[in-house]
């Protein structure tokens, strides 16, 4: 049930069912989330922000997935490194620097949560803690209730490779297939769990390989490669809307950071690999694609640039303006309120 | 009023909002074509179903976790935990997910979940089928924890539980499933979350107690009557949040105070509310706050002996109450 | 990975490398294990034995593997379902029924747990609890110690099928793999959890799919062939000794009875499939093979049927007659003594 | 005697342990080459080797439940949660299985077992970052829990954990793993788990406290002392099994009482304390028994005003003292 990138490359011309400004898009969101991300690290060097968590290296497995999701209708769980998941589902920069700055208007959490954490319900963007691997049932649940009601929307959760040591994974990817709800599982195997390799994390090569255990089509994919993994997830989603239950994809992708801006990587990643890392850019690679196939000029890829630069700047200083939390809204929220949107029946005699 | 069991007022309650609303389903083991091991939701499988009353693998985690998806989807999923003793798999799912949605979202997500789990021992059940996991999740900021005693008190107190936006634990002592009867109204009504109820007045001293041994110092008090010490049993029903305003105001009026639970003392859910009364009802206080509940062991043995000797009984409440009353 | 039952039926003639004499034990472990159940079923309907559950159609399973395992060397965590197992194990059917009758001197738990959970050091019966699946991480525990220590004992470990939906079983399962420990996992599946059948507990046909994920062999075997499972687990054995790493054995069985004596399956089992199982009986079968083969005559069965009763009537009278736990006893073992036989160090220069 | 913090002092006595006896061993997430994310294992893994200090994959259930079974095959675990916010996976492990072990076995089989758990906040660590749990575990018989305060009772106690033929939680506070310094003995000694610490003596009134919130105790003691109040600050140091005779003692000279704590107040270990002392010193209390701890919110705020706003500061518990003196 291992499906390899290669069959995937098989398919269709170039860019396969996406127009020239599509494609140009998808390159503009990952330019958009490399330079925030990286903004972010500038700003925790400057002792502005506490905490950087990044998706650097991740980018093209993300925009591949959210390009062949609805957004708006399709729900999205995104672990810590959705930078680029949540940037093309709505989210945007400046609220996505709100969170790192943990202010008030913070859309994830206003301010409660480590940057990172991502949530919005408008979006459909569902709340994440860091407990690793606890939203991939709530993924289920999202998908077992689209199919009670007949609906037709997907679930979409991500996780690190590591994560799938956990037994929520197990767990949930089991009943999913027992009912063959419309969730697609997107693993991000960027070979660590901080500083624990996948060789210590699994006896498998790939994490597609579990998906046997449940009787759910395995697929791994290069994810440095945003059309791989765009087509992927097309078709996983395809199959999710027949009823035909869900798929797994790894999305082998590269941890071009440390884990986090608390972890220096150096202390047990070999300096040679540290250094190839930066050969496997996933927008290095999308560049010289579009570039080969003529879809974008050295002027236009100058002009991304500086438009997300700008974009960048204006998120930083907005967000930075922007007031904390006041103390005593610390008491918000505990409890939601008896009659709010949920609370009347619906239907029924009573 | 037709005179039932409370576990016919929990399935009445049941059966009742899933006809009233469709966003009401049930997923846990054996809860489909079996009913439940204990039968509570027998019929409803043939009523509503397989896809709203649905059987669960063998994974509470996942049990919990799917339903606080569904919740986020719009349903009113009620998950349940065939025993107390196996929710611990789900403890994470619960603790660290369901209870902290609503606050890390700055208010955005809800989570309108209700989790049945049926509790507590003397019924033969030995060490993991007899729990008490009430301090465990009462201590949880978010969560909502319900312990009615009564058939009247669970199915209006499970109405308002699946109709709360939060999520709510709702625990149901196994052996009052058939042991305590009672009159449910044919009407629709609802027991809210939260107001603790005065099950019998008097003056002497104020007796604090839920689920089964609730019964039992109703018991004793009626032998304490015979010899002329009022006993007020006030049965707390909600956890948490805590109706503490009834349970002060109790105690400066007796200003006597016996606490009685099943599970073990040491760190268990009699010691907040000794606490609340120690700190805010001192100067009313005319004895030691006394507590009562089950011994410091692990569990409850399968033995007769063994578990008639961990059991607090009627006999053991009346002779505290008379410690009490005679200081 | 999946090696079907028809390749290990395949190997050297009828016995494999057991003697007649050996073939005859096993057969009496299972009558044996079968009476004693038979018999508690009775004391219950009496009112005896206050809960029964059962091992009956679970024999094959056991006998056969445990007579692949080495006794008083080897770990066993067999699950409620394991009589057979622990009869071979060494624990005596007159201990079996003081677990039943809940009696102080049961050596399982003094009469404190449930009857089948059983345990038992001096014979290497690791102490068993009700939450399903927590054992298979002891198992691999005591195989993580055991390569530590470079010894050469094994972890042997059962559960059902439903079990297999329990994170724990990933987790367990996935640590084994890493570090290649001497574990063999044993499902017992009779295609029910309670009333739940397998197709709603899984979307996978065979338990062994699973070991796929976690590059563990998965062997699916009829478990009703006390011979066949006798085969697959000495070669999981041989595997484990040579430092090779776990092995998942499913075991397909049959559940005999309701779950437990307080279920009733006529609820959810359809009445033709509770008179087939009838008729998959593992004794009947091994009784037939070994009169097939010559290793058994008539009188040989009758002889041990009667030896078998005599010694559940024994065991169920010595039980009877054993006292009831004293009420104070409640408070004993809360925590173990300090300098009791762990506490010294062990070693080094403290 | 070398001075050292917190940290060093845990790293030395698992250093020292290890090297006395071959059966102790590490296992956790990130504990190998990585020295864990806090460095407490810092060179163990180059010292004592890859099967001695042993990453786990990502998952708490197994490392707990692994550590178990290692302990009844004969070896000396200690498992490392990274952070007391992922302890949940492993509950029903800790709680199920190590607590009851012993009990279910009617003494038969052993879980000599630590489970090192950073806990606690203030260090701007967020919702899952900052967690107290010990009145999760302080609930549960079979269980021994310990929370010291300083290096010297921390590398003490580590030491009498492992050699404890029964599972131990042991709860560091992450803030004062570098902020706490303090004088450890070159030689070998232990601090056994049980009894409290008197650690400043004082006549009007008494402080119960663990932890982080220990020191602000001590520095809110402090400014009382310049006031003229003499406030006894008890460290509780083990939470399970509590010194109560210390507890008591204390109360019945002083005759008020303060228990603070990080954790959330409502069903906290602090509800424990008062208690017993409502119950056992009732008659010796001058004044009520007042309690401090964190918020009944769900967790700790990631905003530096709303961590803030959520920590117990020494003048918020010098404030309390100050009431009750004047009580
Ligand atoms: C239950 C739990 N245990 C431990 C942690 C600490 N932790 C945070 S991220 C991480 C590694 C995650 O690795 P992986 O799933 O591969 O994702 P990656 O960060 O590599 O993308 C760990 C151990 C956690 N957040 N949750
Ligand atoms: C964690 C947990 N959840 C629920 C139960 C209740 N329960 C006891 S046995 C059982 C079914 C087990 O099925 P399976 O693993 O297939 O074993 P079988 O009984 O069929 O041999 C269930 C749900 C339990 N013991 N533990
Ligand atoms: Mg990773
Ligand atoms: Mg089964």
């Amino acid at each position: 049930m291992t499906v390899s990138i290669n069959e995937i490359s098989a398919s269709p011309g170039f860019g396969h069912d996406l127009p020239p400004h599509k494609l140009r898009d998808m390159l503009r969101y990952m330019l958009l989330a490399r330079a925030l991300d990286e903004r972010m690290w500038v700003l925790n060097r400057a002792g502005k922000a506490p905490f950087v968590i990044s998706c650097q290296g991740h980018e093209a497995a993300q925009v591949g997935a959210a390009f062949a999701l609805s957004r708006g209708k399709d729900f999205i769980l995104p672990y810590y490194r959705g930078l680029a998941m949540v940037l093309v589902m709505g989210m945007t920069p400046t609220e996505v620097m709100l969170g790192l700055f943990a202010r008030a208007t913070d859309p994830s959490s206003g301010g409660r949560q480590m940057p990172a954490h991502y949530g919005c319900r408008r979006l459909k963007i569902v709340t994440q803690s860091s407990p690793v691997g606890t939203q991939i049932p709530h993924a289920v649940g999202i998908g077992l209730a689209e199919k009670i009601k007949g609906g037709d929307a997907i679930a979409w959760v991500s996780f690190g490779e590591g994560t799938t040591s956990q037994g929520d994974f197990h767990e949930a990817l089991n009943l999913t297939a027992v009912h063959r709800l419309p969730v697609i599982f997107q693993c991000e195997n960027n070979e660590y769990a901080i500083s624990v390799h996948q060789r210590q994390q699994m006896a498998v090569a790939s994490v597609a390989d579990r998906g046997i255990a449940y009787g759910i089509p395995g697929i791994s994919v290069d994810g440095t490669d945003v059309l791989a993994v765009y087509e992927v997830t097309r078709r996983a989603v395809e199959r999710a809307r027949r009823g035909d239950g869900p798929t797994l994809i790894e999305a082998r992708v590269v941890r071009m950071t440390a884990h986090s801006s608390d972890d220096n990587d150096r202390t047990y990643r070999p300096p040679h690999e540290i250094a190839l890392v930066r050969h496997q850019d996933p927008i290095v690679r999308f560049v010289a694609q579009l570039r080969e196939h003529g879809i974008l000029s050295e002027a236009d890829e100058q002009a991304m640039r500086a438009e997300v630069a700008a974009i960048v700047d204006q998120a930083t200083e907005e967000a930075e303006r922007a007031p904390m939390p006041e103390p005593e809204t610390l008491y918000d929220h505990v409890y939601a309120p008896p009659r709010s949107r949920r609370h009347e029946l619906r239907g029924g005699t009573n | 009023m037709p005179e039932m069991n409370l576990l016919e007022a929990i399935r009445q309650g049941l059966d009742e909002m899933m006809a009233a609303d469709s966003r009401v389903f049930i997923f846990g083991e054996d809860v489909g074509k079996r009913g439940g091991v204990f039968r509570v939701t027998e019929g409803l499988y043939d009523k509503y179903g397989p896809m709203r009353v649905i059987d669960s693998p063998l994974a509470e985690s996942v049990i919990v976790g799917a339903c606080i998806g569904a919740a986020m989807n719009d349903m009113l999923p009620i998950a349940e935990i065939q025993f107390a003793d196996f929710i611990a798999p789900a403890f994470n799912q619960i603790v660290q997910e369901a209870a902290r949605i609503h606050y890390r979202s700055n208010g955005d997500w809800e989570v309108p979940l209700v989790i049945r789990v049926p509790y507590g021992g003397g019924i033969h059940g030995a060490l993991y089928h007899s729990q008490s996991v009430e301090a465990f999740f009462a201590h949880v900021p978010g969560l909502k924890v319900v312990t009615p005693s009564t058939p009247y008190d669970a199915k209006g107190l499970l109405k308002s539980a699946i109709e709360d936006p939060n999520p709510v634990l709702f625990l149901e002592h196994k052996k009052t499933y058939r042991l305590i009867k009672g009159f449910v109204p044919e009407e629709d009504y609802r027991v809210p979350i939260g107001p603790a109820d005065i099950k019998r007045p008097g003056e002497d001293l104020s007796v604090f107690s839920y689920g089964l041994m609730l019964h039992y110092c109703l018991e004793a008090a009626q032998t304490l009557a015979a010899e002329g010490v009022s006993v007020e049993v006030i049965d707390l029903r909600t956890l948490r949040p805590l109706d503490t305003e009834t349970i002060l105001a109790s105690v400066r009026r007796t200003g006597k105070v016996l606490i009685v639970h099943e599970d073990n003392l040491f760190g268990g859910f009699g010691g907040e509310v000794a606490a609340l009364i120690a700190e805010h009802a001192f100067e009313y206080l005319d004895g030691p706050v006394m507590r009562i509940g089950g011994p410091d062991v692990p569990a409850m043995p399968f033995a007769h002996s063994l578990e008639a000797a961990f059991m607090p009984s009627p006999a053991s409440i009346a002779a505290a109450m008379r410690r009490l009353a005679a200081y």
